[in-house]
């Protein structure tokens, strides 16, 4: 059945507006501005899934979340360098590059995604020479005493070199500081899904997306408050409850779905409870401690809190046993994957997460998209006919 | 209550489908079904055209009906009660044409999918095919429009075949061009034919089989009545021992509307309990 | 097709090494012989054989079950099975034929794994692969996480994490399942084995830069490389293959004769080339055929490289067992940055004297195939001469289309031919 | 007269060049491509053999000294009175086709009635022939299959009732007729059907008796000119099965980059835009190839697609182009998939948007799908080709102009009328300059 167009609270109306102007400066308008306020700070990107931005921060700079340019954006040159087989992210992030409107930024961190992220950090260097790029293996061996260690010692180095590039040196209280500035963000997020768990029709999905996605260019204390004044509004905001299925989506932790994709779900009838676009904002569950070697504890928390993500290698049966606890915790009936095309990790993880909540009988179904699909009645019909589906079990 | 008659009209992406059903207290009845073909027509004028085709031929008039149900691209079909999705009506129509059935596979122009339902046609689990249109009825109709050959014939030639051509092609595109280049070499009608039927039918198989079909599969969608590609499937699903037994009922081109018809009937007796009368 | 091909010596050795590790395979549990599985690219052949473990390489299954066209089969059972049309072919080919009751490439039955040693090198599908098969056989995966050269470097930090999961990992575990303690002079001694192999293969490989070349240093060469990249490098065996290669490789250049062919000897040198990306297995012999019936050898290529990098000088060091299995599974081909790559493609061009090179890019390997076209760009910049672009799978047939991939490659070498003679004649 | 003959045999239209011996061109015909390869390529090459005494014809009047207003009035109705009488000639064997598919179809739907309409329809389309070639009047298509079909279907539309004349059965006929008709080789032979258009054309003319007589005996003697094909060469999609030796075939890129780079001798890079391949080629001074590259396997994005799109508009593909120009306001359209290209279509129709803004985004689309080809071959350098099918289309030409000037700034950008015989015209050059000496002596 179809379902009622979802109108937005008027009292919260300005912080959307905002937040989605946001996801649409693809020219990073906002950052130049930061820039420009700030005379002397630099700023650095990262890419999906995680990246270390506290260490951007304790080095004084500006971290900018590139996450790639929605459907808003032609893409010429980036195609260029792509088969058609490569998923659509790299694409639009080496359009950005290349028309110049990551020029603003100082500098890239890649984090080891998958093949694609890591080969276009090796494009990158050879693209752009004169910026600052670097590579972040993030450890796949998850004993603290080998992978742990190894990327204690690389955050290390990273940190060094960001120094090197703002002229301000990351020390473990400058590093802290910016711990308790990210512990400060995440909470705020994990408070804001809750609220969408507790009350959906408060806090329609696209909003809630939104709302996190203007992280990726805001400075993190303008982000975080931004988030806890919505919140406000939205708790007190007079929308109706509304009954609707309750789904998780998962498999858009990297390439994300366009803003209209998240509506057209819910506008079929699904209430997205939990998700993992935008994951990096959520990656740990505990806060980031403020004593002892900061590195080491980044580390160890990397090592033991990081989300059951399709780009970790996880011991046996911990994905679908992590996904069946959020489904339990957040009291979805259901799941919809949602995998960018093209995508390997989240489409080669797929079928064992499948497996595992089938198991446990939990209904799902799946598609694909691209971030820049503009075509939506296939994926109304999916996301309609399970929504019914649910709804008529 | 008296008669409650309902209608149920899929908007495909080549064709208009129209379900008349009169389903009040005692046994459902379809008063009458109508297909018809876009064609480059307006989508809207031709909805109206089936539902004006169908009344009819049922001897009834608009006010007649209780609830118009459209399903598929239904948003063009400005008199509608309500909208169903596609595969919660292909379900819902499949086991009503089919009572054995516990899944179907709904072939049409563009996608083809595979939904597996419970007894009352609730939709479990489904499959559908990629973003890329191959192997489906927009295909094989641009094939049989090359070679010359009317869409009720492509069936009973197929099965003619002895020989079957593979036709590998992924993208409908290069497909045709494929074609053109297979005919051109001499190759007969036929096994061209019969070889587009195999490598859906390979496809198809797999959609069913990763959706968990098994027991009886009804057909559904305008591809049921093209016998080639039944054939196609049956052997296909032999060679995999695919435990399914396809069954094509003669109306199930008219699946999706009918189950749209009976979902309205639902839905109406729903609203009647809650003391609401369904609003146009 | 229907030639007599005369087999040498070495490739009926090479014949019967494969011969006999398959049966050695499907014997392995009757007899108690373990295996471990893992993948070519940082292989630790010499430290699982020095257990008398058996290694198994699902990656030359699946390619085995290309050539033998049975992958078609198999990435449909796995699609079946839930896997998207989207992902690697390798996994699902692999995926396809455990399914099938992991019948292997030569119709003898596979072990299933005792232990899935995860030797993370250069492709993040490798993790997905051996989850998928420990789902499946419920075998335990061991990391060994392979840091990549994203700064074009190797770092003493990075090598210590590499040598750091041997000491502590990976051997205490192959001891385990072996029931043997870790022996290092036995493993020194196998790698001093490695060590001359990898100078014969790097003798062969580079005779190409002769002209006319004796060898075809793609289509043939991923032959060569067979023994060395899978099961057999340390082996005495492999040792007496690689000598002999060497010595009919030897024997050619001196009767002055050109590449074999499956359809006979090659036509008169007309092209030299070199390629960049795996060969199309399910249609091997057609594509080589695009290439040598106009004349064009293969003169290098980055794919004979996957497995170890010999040719800028890197050689297994007996004397320093674990470091160099450390440097080994660093330097792989595709866990070496972008620049590294162009600049070995490049070096070829040069060195091997060629007319150009192509990229043959793989709908599978996103490792491989994602920035190849800036890899396209920036070779033609270095070298001045042009490169060529087709596109194909590994081992899922319904990516190959020949009429497509024909009209580039003769497209290419027309192009070829035209700036060659285009001056004089236009 | 020496002839050197270039055969594109694409894969949506055949093409042919015929050149003389001094490298001029001389004539140009296309048709559909079809299932017959062969027929195909015979219909092409008696096309640019046509052009070729048309072409002889206006030269002889010329050098008559004929007032130029009189002579282009006469060479116009002379060309028209020829289509015309071909025009005719295929309608003629279409009649027969039409008339046993139809009974055969009529026999397959037991009860309806088929061959009723069917001649109904014959007889409206004949008597639309003469007016299709009359004088200003302007063709939908070059084709006869595309004219034939659009005539066809209005025909069947009119006629058409679910019960007894099914709309789709009256459809089939005209599907299987068609088809015969096309790969049947009709030569209506060209001497009657020229010698009746110079009747018409002179009566059109109104000259003197003995103004006439001498201009008749001019243009006789002028299409009896003897026309010697010294060499051929092919190239296009269907190359190889062209009845033509090995060395006689060259591949489309070189053909492209030769034949635009002897249209524009300064041309660096060229696009050709064709049915199901777009390539993007960098020449250098001599028309050499130095690079290029091909859309991958998916078709997305060629010309092809803009034929589906004309299909579903029902529009002429040369409609597409002008209806584009009027939008104020194009839609974004970001898949070119040519098989979901109508569904997309209906989509947006019903979302309200308006045809023209659609059509605009979908010429964006394809466009951009060619810069980035464009870019990954090497970019765009002066003087920029434009060649193939969809070059005579206006839209797309000034899509692509602005694009070019946003991405590379300013560019000469070479266009030709004659694009689409780019291909052609390279493998005309090639026959010219590599025919064995001792044919060409
Ligand atoms: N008798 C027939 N034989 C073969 N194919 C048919 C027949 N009738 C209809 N079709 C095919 O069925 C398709 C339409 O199926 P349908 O289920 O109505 O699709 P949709 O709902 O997408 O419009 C057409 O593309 C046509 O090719
Ligand atoms: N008169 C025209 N106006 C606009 N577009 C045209 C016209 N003629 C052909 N085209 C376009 O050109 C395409 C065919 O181009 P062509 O170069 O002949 O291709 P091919 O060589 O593959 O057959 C058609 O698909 C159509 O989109
Ligand atoms: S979308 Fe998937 S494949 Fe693409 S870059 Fe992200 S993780 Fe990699
Ligand atoms: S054009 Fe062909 S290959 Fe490309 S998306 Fe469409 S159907 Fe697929
Ligand atoms: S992605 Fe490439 S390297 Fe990785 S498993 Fe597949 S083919 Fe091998």
């Amino acid at each position: 059945m179809e379902a009622p167009v979802i109108t937005a609270p008027a009292p919260v109306a300005p912080i959307v507006e905002r937040c989605e102007a946001l996801l649409n400066d693809l020219t990073f308008e906002t950052v130049r501005q930061w820039k420009e306020n700030h005379p002397g700070k630099k700023a650095i990107g990262w890419l999906p899934v995680w990246a270390p931005r506290e260490l951007i921060l304790a080095a004084g700079m500006l971290p900018v979340g590139v996450m790639g340019a929605s459907d808003r954006l032609e893409i010429v040159k980036g195609d260029a360098y792509y088969q058609s087989y490569i998923c659509h992210l790299p694409r639009s992030v080496l359009e950005l590059g290349l028309n110049g409107s990551l020029d603003v930024l100082d500098g890239v961190l890649f984090p080891s995604t998958c093949d694609v992220i890591r080969n276009l950090s090796g494009m990158w260097r050879i693209l752009f020479p004169q910026k600052y790029v670097r590579y972040v293996d993030v450890p796949q061996n998850p004993a603290m005493s080998l992978g742990g260690r190894f990327f204690a010692e690389d955050l290390r180095a990273i940190a060094a070199e960001l120094g090197e590039v703002s002229g301000t040196p990351v020390t473990h209280e400058s590093l802290r500081a910016a711990f308790a500035v990210c512990n400060a963000n995440r909470r705020a997020v994990h408070d804001l899904y809750a609220l969408r768990v507790a009350k959906p029709w408060c806090v329609p999905s696209a909003e809630l997306y939104l709302l996190v996605r203007a992280g990726a260019l805001l400075p993190v204390e303008e982000h975080t408050a931004l988030i806890r004044e919505y919140m406000q509004l939205a708790e007190a905001s007079a929308a109706k409850p509304m009954d609707m299925a309750r789904v998780t989506v998962r498999g858009c932790f990297c390439e994300q779905p366009p803003l209209d994709l998240i509506r057209t779900i819910e506008r079929s009838g699904c209430w997205i409870m939990d998700d993992d676009w935008l994951i990096a904002w959520r990656w740990f569950k505990e806060d980031l401690p403020l004593e002892g070697d900061p590195f080491e504890n980044m580390a160890r928390v990397f090592v033991t809190d990081s989300p059951a993500c399709p780009t970790m290698h996880l011991a046996h049966g911990v994905k679908g046993a992590a996904l069946k606890a959020e489904i339990k915790n957040t009291g979805s009936e259901g799941v919809l994957f949602m995998a960018p095309s093209f995508c390997d990790p989240a489409l080669l993880d797929q079928p064992m997460i499948q497996a595992a909540i089938e198991k446990a009988g939990i209904p799902w179904s799946a598609l694909l998209y691209a971030e820049n699909t503009g075509q939506f009645q296939v994926i109304r019909e999916q996301a309609g006919t399970f929504a019914d589906a649910l709804k008529l079990s | 209550m008296t008669r409650q008659i309902t209608c149920g009209i899929d908007v495909g992406s080549s064709a208009v489908k129209c379900v008349l059903l009169e389903d009040g207290e005692g046994a459902r009845r379809v008063l009458a079904k109508v297909t018809e073909r876009l064609r480059h027509r307006n989508v809207t004028e031709v909805a109206a055209i089936v539902r004006d085709r169908a009344l009819a031929e049922a001897g009834l008039s608009a006010e007649d009906l209780a609830y118009v149900a459209s399903t598929g691209e239904g948003e063009q079909v400005h008199f509608r009660t309500g909208h169903f999705f596609g595969m919660t009506t292909h379900a819902r129509g499949a086991v009503e044409l089919v009572p054995a059935a516990r899944a179907c596979l709904d072939v049409g122009a563009l996608h083809t999918r595979a939904i597996v339902f419970d007894e009352r046609g609730r939709v479990l689990s489904h499959r559908m095919t990629s973003q890329c249109a191959s192997g489906s009825g927009q295909f094989l109709e641009n094939i049989g429009r090359y070679l010359g050959v009317a869409l009720e014939e492509i069936g009973s030639l197929s099965c003619s075949s002895s020989k079957p051509e593979k036709c590998s092609s992924i993208c409908a595109v290069l497909a045709e061009t494929d074609v053109i280049n297979m005919v051109s070499r001499g190759l007969a009608v036929e096994d061209i034919l019969c070889g587009i039927h195999q490598s859906m039918a390979g496809r198809f198989m797999k959609l069913l089989q990763s959706a968990g079909a098994t027991g009886t599969v009804a057909i559904t969608g305008g591809l049921a009545s093209d016998t080639g590609l039944l054939r196609a499937l049956r052997e296909e699903g032999a060679k995999q021992g695919a435990k399914v037994e396809l069954v094509a009922h003669a109306d199930a081109i008219h699946a999706g509307a009918l189950g749209a018809a009976l979902w309205g009937g639902h839905r109406l007796r729903k609203l009647a309990s809650m003391g609401v009368a369904a609003v146009q | 097709m229907n030639t007599t091909v005369m087999k040498d010596r070495s490739q009926e050795r090479q014949k019967r090494m494969l011969a006999d590790y398959f049966k050695r395979l499907a014997v392995s549990r009757e007899n108690g012989w373990k295996n471990v599985y893992t993948f070519v690219p940082g292989n630790l052949t010499e430290l699982i054989l020095s257990f008398d473990l058996l290694p198994v390489l699902p990656e030359i299954n699946a390619l085995q079950s290309g050539m033998r066209k049975k992958s078609g089969a198999f990435i449909q059972e796995a699609e079946k099975a839930g896997h998207s049309e989207d992902v690697c072919a390798y996994v699902k080919s692999d995926l396809g034929m455990l399914r099938g009751g992991n019948i292997g490439p030569t119709g003898e039955p596979l072990p299933s794994p005792d232990l899935l040693l995860l030797s993370y090198t250069g492709c993040f599908t490798f993790m997905k692969w051996f989850e998928i098969l420990r789902e499946e056989t419920g075998a335990p995966t061991l990391m060994l996480h392979v840091p990549f050269q994203g700064e074009g470097r190797v770092t003493r930090e990075m090598r210590d994490y590499v040598i750091r999961q041997l000491k502590t990992e990976v051997i205490p575990a192959l001891e385990k399942l072996s029931g043997k303690a870790y022996d290092e002079s036995r493993l020194a001694e196998m790698l001093a084995r490695s060590r001359a192999m990898e100078d014969d293969l790097v003798h062969v490989l580079e005779s190409a830069k002769r002209k006319p070349s004796p060898i075809d240093g793609y289509f043939a060469a991923v032959y060569y490389i067979g023994p060395i990249f899978s099961a057999f490098r340390g082996t005495e065996d492999a040792q007496h293959y690689y000598r002999e290669l060497r010595e009919e490789v030897d024997a050619r250049i001196a009767q002055g004769i050109g590449p074999m062919t499956p359809d006979g000897p090659m036509p008169p040198e007309k092209f030299r080339l070199v390629v960049e990306g795996p060969p199309a297995w399910t249609h091997f012999n057609e594509l080589w055929r695009m290439f040598h019936a106009e004349g064009a050898v293969i003169v290098a290529s980055t794919y004979t490289k996957v497995g170890g990098v010999y040719d800028d000088g890197f050689r297994h060091d007996p004397s320093d067992p674990l470091g160099t299995l450390a440097d080994y599974c660093l330097g792989c081909y595709t866990n070496r940055s972008m620049q590294d790559r162009v600049n070995m493609i490049a070096r070829y061009v040069k060195d091997y004297d060629a007319d150009g090179f192509m990229i043959n890019s793989v709908k599978s390997c996103n490792s491989f195939s994602a920035g190849q076209l800036l890899i396209l760009r920036e070779v033609e910049r270095l070298t001045g001469r042009p490169g060529g672009f087709f596109e194909s799978d590994l081992v899922d047939p319904r990516y190959f289309s020949a009429a497509n991939i024909k009209n580039r490659v003769e497209s290419y070498l027309q192009m070829l031919d035209q700036r060659r003679t285009g001056g004089a004649s236009a | 007269m020496k002839c050197f003959v270039g055969i594109d045999l694409g894969s949506t239209t055949t093409k042919s060049v015929v050149l003389d011996a001094e490298g001029r061109v001389i004539g140009r015909g296309i048709t559909n491509s079809r299932s017959n390869y062969e027929v195909a390529c015979d219909v092409a090459r008696r096309e640019a053999f046509h052009s070729v005494r048309f072409a002889l014809c206006a030269r002889a009047l010329e050098e008559r000294q004929m007032d130029a207003l009189v002579r282009t009035a006469l060479m116009d109705s002379l060309t028209r009175g020829f289509r015309l009488a071909q025009h005719r000639a295929q309608l003629a064997a279409l009649r027969e086709c039409l008339t046993e598919d139809a009974t055969q179809v009529e026999s397959f739907h037991a009860g309806r009635d088929i061959k009723g309409p069917v001649a109904e329809i014959i007889v409206e389309m004949e008597a639309l022939a003469e007016p299709l070639f009359s004088a200003g009047a302007t063709l939908k298509s070059d084709f006869f299959r595309d004219i034939a079909a659009s005539q066809y279907a209005a025909g069947a539309k009119k006629r058409s009732c679910p019960e007894r004349r099914p709309f789709e059965a009256l459809l089939s006929v005209f599907d299987k007729a068609i088809l015969r008709t096309e790969n049947r080789i009709l030569e209506p032979d060209f001497a009657t059907g020229a010698g009746r258009a110079i009747e018409v054309a002179l009566a059109e003319a109104l000259l003197s008796e003995q103004n006439a007589e001498a201009i008749r005996s001019t243009l006789r003697e002028a299409f009896n000119v003897p026309l010697d094909v010294i060499d051929s060469a092919g190239t296009g999609y269907g190359r190889a099965r062209l009845p033509f030796e090995k060395r006689q075939i060259r591949s489309e890129i070189l053909c492209h980059g030769l034949g635009a780079h002897h249209m524009f001798p300064n041309t660096r890079t060229v696009l050709d835009i064709g049915g199901q391949d777009t390539k993007a080629i960098q020449v250098d001074e001599a028309g050499l190839v130095r690079m290029f590259q091909m859309n991958d396997r998916c078709a997305a994005g060629c010309g092809r697609y803009l034929g589906y799109i004309a299909d579903e508009m029902n529009l002429g593909l040369h409609e597409l182009g002008p209806l584009a120009q009027q939008s104020k306001a194009p839609v974004k359209i970001n898949s070119t998939c040519t098989v979901f290209a109508g569904a997309e279509i209906r989509d947006r129709l019903t979302l309200g948007q308006k045809r023209e803004d659609i059509l605009a985004g979908l010429h964006r689309a394809v466009m951009l799908r060619a810069m980035s080809l464009l870019a990954r071959s090497g970019g765009i350098h002066d003087e920029f080709t434009f060649t193939g099918g969809v070059a005579r289309n206006e839209t797309a030409v000034s899509v692509l102009r602005k694009l070019v000037a946003q991405n590379y700034g300013e560019r000469t950008l070479n266009i030709s009328t004659d694009s689409i015989y780019t291909g052609a015209l390279g493998a005309a050059l090639f026959a010219l300059r590599d025919a064995p000496a001792e044919v060409a002596a």
